[in-house]
């Protein structure tokens, strides 16, 4: 009777992978297509960027990264969507030539012009370097008098969008997106403390714990709980696309990772309720 | 007030009594008086877990963490290279096989010494090779964390101590030196990692207690006085959230107000 | 119809090369995990390189920002703590660097990590939620005071007792969400390599 | 002399530079910001100018290449070679061009996502044998971690929506509550940490030499 409990704890790890691969390869194939239930927080975030001031800039803060793409590039296309549905002028900036890829990815899904949207004049990235929390306050507090030139070389003073930018005051909303939690954490010192700026964030979901007292305390207006939360915006702002895909072969990953929790401590207290029955 | 920017008055105020506050409880202990610090359970934890490796005539591992002496977490791996001292003096002394995976050049020579002081200590320099000791297995993170795993498995050391800042790899350290049934005492202060430490470790030290536990070990001075300082900070902030929320249970607002000016 | 795009094959050997290390340690792997460290450590070069002309020297030779000459000396400051007898001159750029970080990282956690954190925690307590938060953040506070010998006597050492379960459970819901993190990134992946490489779907 | 130029003067620009950027904050005077937003445009060229990472890297890649360390040397080299590659193609293409970005999606992309998210593996087959409610608090956490994966199942939600409703009360209380004391805590030491290295009371990054 022992060997069974013995056997449920120490299930091969090639039978778990094998499991593993199948259950996200499966709903791919022949997706599940559940009901997506849109969380409060993403409603937050969702409302938080609809309500930013018409006319106004907003900071896209794409630092996720090849280890966080497939999580969030989904809800950067998302919001990205949403934005060039409204009459803001945003500002993406960057610090790698890998987010600086995803940011060119994002235009190429979204195809800018659909919207009346051109390089320049509704949209601009930027390339940066040097610590995040410096970045940052550059770029909400000192922009035109520091970086000269855009990521295209363009003379950021010739560009019509920056015709008459005052800086911090025309900034109507932060948007960022990321795998760090300094930087996470750093926007919430520099947009909210420092600055007074409207602030929306987004990570990977294992950030939310450390980042939700300040959601609670109403520093950060709303939040993207990672795919989960990229798939909720793309609801809101009714495009559907990778996000959605992956929370629906969420279920059957997480389906397989809860029982498998079950089993080994099944077998776990079978084996010690044999073995005190034993002695 | 002009000259002070709105909205910042109570934390320019608090910042000025914090910085006073580390000043005197310094200026005190350079008199010789020392606040209390707390044993943290961990260390008996710590005892145990190299007492049974004596017993089972097995070796210890003790991972000071991943991070550098210039980097950000450099408060944590102080930590972690104090925790390998306590943890290098309980080897010597009952002749117990210590390993130390080393992942920084920067922090080599540092933990070679460290370890070097506690085998003096115990006057045991005979059984110390520092090579053997504290290797360096690698400076990137899975090479490294395949060298730890690839240890547990051919040597299947009795304890498994990880103390400093640790990243990803946390997961894969803890699931494998519990396959192998080793007692583990895990502390990070990165908050990430926690969950992971809590979840499968025998025992966790949370956070700040990595900094406590410091204290305590090396009577450290500059690190009793910031956690003291901060001591009385927590304890204000206990105060205020009490009467506080009771004031404005019953619709006195004035505590909430004042804490915005 | 099988991707024809030689991009997308790299691509694709190089998930199966990353993943491979799951299952066992090899070559392949050895060979993706250099190439990584490799690419990141080349393109820093280029990017900063590029940075460097673009905000630092262009202004300065063509916008008479002749004091931006200063960072570049403090900058090069910093390679002299290998040598022998000059390594103090390092302790210039490396000052300079450190009193900027600090200064910066420190200057707000009084106000967003103390003060609002306590105001958020002064509401009233009309509901099971708020008091619950209420109680979760006292005796959270106390498990972490480790100087005060008084809160390790009773009634205080039961409320940090409180405090302890109450992080347990808080960790236990951050698990919770890494298990979705780390599920639901590899999916991304899986993603590209049905859709994207072997064209199964659309 | 010496002592002055070698550990004090340093000591002051990091308690000057450092105060600048606090009174930036706290105070409302032009002449704090204009210094301050100075010292950030320095701080960032500084930043641009320090290669320590990539330089160490190509010390110890080369030493093993010299040495010829069984089993390794070639990795060495290749990796020599992809650093020289990656900086000259940058610089060549320029790191915004598209051929550059073709090689940031081609290769960074899937060796750096991968590399993380095969931890899935890791956290499916590793964790299931690890996680057992050993004792009240590790039952507590699985407990909690138990609910919350099934909150963020949108299986479970859609068949019984409290599942997420449970699932959002756990984070809106237990993590709220127990984070923030952790997060009060964390800030409260950044602060003295700040204020240590700031006073030179914390001279660690000074790199102490021995025999000074």
């Amino acid at each position: 009777m022992s060997s069974i409990f013995e056997k449920l704890q120490d299930i091969p790890r090639g039978l778990i992978f094998g499991l593993v691969i199948i259950a996200m390869a499966y709903p791919i194939l022949n997706p599940i297509g559940l009901p997506i239930t849109v969380g409060q927080t993403s409603k937050d975030a969702f409302n938080a960027v609809d309500e930013t001031e018409d006319g106004s800039f907003v900071v896209f803060h794409v630092q996720y990264g090849a280890g966080g793409k497939p999580t969030l590039q989904p809800a950067a296309i998302a919001v990205s969507h949403h934005l060039f549905q409204k009459d803001v002028k945003v500002i993406y900036f960057v610090d790698n030539p890998v987010d600086l890829a995803n940011t060119y990815e994002i235009f190429d899904k979204l195809d800018p012009a659909k919207y009346g949207k051109s390089y320049g004049e509704d949209y601009v990235v930027l390339s940066l370097t040097g610590p995040f929390l410096t970045q940052a306050a550059i770029v909400l507090g000192n922009l035109i008098e520091t970086v000269p030139k855009d990521s295209e070389e363009n003379n950021l003073v010739d560009l019509p969008m920056f015709e008459g930018y005052t800086e911090t005051e025309d900034i109507g909303l932060v948007f960022q997106l990321t795998t760090s939690g300094d930087v996470s954490e750093g926007w919430v010192y520099q947009a909210v403390s420092r600055y007074n700026i409207r602030l929306v964030g987004g990570w990977l979901s294992m950030m939310t714990s450390s980042m939700i007292p300040y959601y609670q305390a109403g520093q950060i207006l709303g939040f993207i709980d990672g795919s989960k939360g990229a798939a909720d915006y793309e609801v809101l702002a009714n495009h559907p696309g990778d996000a959605v895909m992956i929370t629906d072969i969420l279920s059957l990953t997480q389906l397989i990772y809860l029982a498998l929790i079950v089993v080994g401590n099944i077998g776990y207290f079978g084996a010690k309720s044999l073995g005190e029955g034993k002695s | 007030m002009e000259f002070i920017r709105s909205g910042r008055i109570l934390p320019f105020v608090a910042l000025i009594l914090f910085g006073v506050l580390m000043w005197v409880y310094r200026d005190q202990a350079k008199k010789g008086k020392v606040p209390w610090i707390k044993r943290i359970p961990a260390f008996n934890a710590m005892e145990e877990a190299v007492g049974r490796a004596t017993e089972m005539g097995k070796s210890v591992v003790m991972v000071p963490g991943r991070g550098s002496l210039t980097d950000l977490f450099v408060a944590q791996t102080v930590a972690g290279l104090t925790v390998l001292n306590y943890v290098a003096r309980l080897c010597a002394r009952n002749s117990v096989k210590l390993w130390v995976p080393m992942a920084n050049a920067l922090v080599i020579p540092v933990a070679r010494e460290n370890v070097h002081d506690a085998y003096a200590a115990e006057d045991k320099l005979d059984e110390f090779d520092p090579v053997e000791t504290l290797p360096f297995v690698s400076g990137s993170q899975f090479a490294w964390a395949a060298g730890v795993i690839g240890y547990y498995a051919r040597e299947k050391p009795a304890a498994n101590i990880m103390v400093g800042p640790f990243w990803a790899e946390s997961m894969m350290l803890a699931e494998s030196a519990a396959r192998i049934g080793a007692v583990q005492i895990g502390g990070t202060a990165r908050l990430y990692q926690i969950p992971f430490f809590a979840a499968v470790c025998d025992y966790v030290i949370i956070g700040e207690e990595m900094f406590a536990a410091n204290a305590y070990l090396t009577r450290d001075t500059e690190v009793i006085v910031s956690l003291a300082t901060t001591d009385v900070f927590r304890l204000a902030g206990w105060a205020i959230i009490v009467i506080g929320a009771i004031l404005s249970t019953v619709g006195i607002k004035v505590i909430t107000e004042l804490l915005g000016v | 119809m099988v991707s024809m795009d030689i991009g997308v094959w790299i691509a694709a050997f190089f998930t199966i090369a990353a993943t491979s290390y799951v299952f066992k340690d090899n070559r392949v792997f050895k060979f993706a995990e250099h190439t990584f460290i490799g690419t990141a450590a080349g393109y820093q070069v280029a990017w900063n390189l590029t940075q460097l002309n673009r905000i630092g020297i262009e202004p300065m030779m063509n916008k008479g920002m002749f004091q931006y000459v200063f960072p570049i000396i403090l900058g090069l400051t910093v390679y002299t703590q290998y040598h022998k007898d000059y390594y103090w001159i390092a302790r210039y750029g490396v000052a300079f660097m450190v009193g900027q970080g600090m200064g910066m990282a420190m200057r707000a956690k009084v106000s967003s990590d103390f003060i609002v954190q306590l105001q958020a925690t002064t509401a009233p307590l009309t509901n099971i939620n708020g008091i619950l938060v209420f109680v979760l953040v006292l005796t959270g506070l106390l498990h972490f005071v480790f100087t005060v010998q008084r809160v390790d006597t009773e009634p205080f050492s039961t409320l940090v007792k409180i405090g302890r379960y109450g992080i347990l459970i808080a960790l236990g819901a951050s698990f919770g969400n890494t298990v979705m993190t780390r599920l639901g990134q590899y999916q991304g992946r899986m993603i590209f390599l049905i859709r994207d490489w072997l064209a199964l779907i659309s | 002399m010496s002592e002055l130029v070698r550990r004090n003067v340093p000591l002051i620009i990091t308690f000057l530079v450092g105060m600048v950027m606090v009174l930036e904050y706290y105070t409302v005077s032009p002449e704090i910001m204009a210094v301050a937003e100075q010292i950030n445009t320095w701080r960032v060229i500084l930043y641009a100018c320090v290669y320590l990472g990539t330089i160490n890297l190509l010390r110890l890649h080369g030493r093993r290449v010299m040495r010829r360390t069984e089993g390794q040397w070639y990795f060495s080299a290749w990796t020599i070679l992809i650093i020289v590659a990656y900086a000259v193609l940058g610089l060549y293409y320029g790191v915004e061009s598209t051929n550059y970005r073709w090689m940031m999606d081609n290769v960074n992309v899937p060796l750096g996502s991968t590399m993380y998210a095969s931890l899935a593996f890791y956290m499916a087959a590793g964790a299931y044998r690890v996680l057992r409610a050993r004792n009240l608090g590790v039952a507590l956490l699985l407990a909690s971690a138990f609910l919350v994966i099934m909150g963020n199942t949108p299986l479970f939600p859609a068949m019984f929506p409290w599942f997420a409703a449970v699932r959002n009360w756990i984070f809106d209380t237990f993590v709220v509550g127990s984070y923030r004391a952790i997060r009060i805590g964390v800030g409260l030491g950044g602060v003295a940490l700040g204020i240590r290295t700031l006073f030179g009371l914390e001279t660690g990054y000074l790199g102490r030499r021995r025999g000074e």
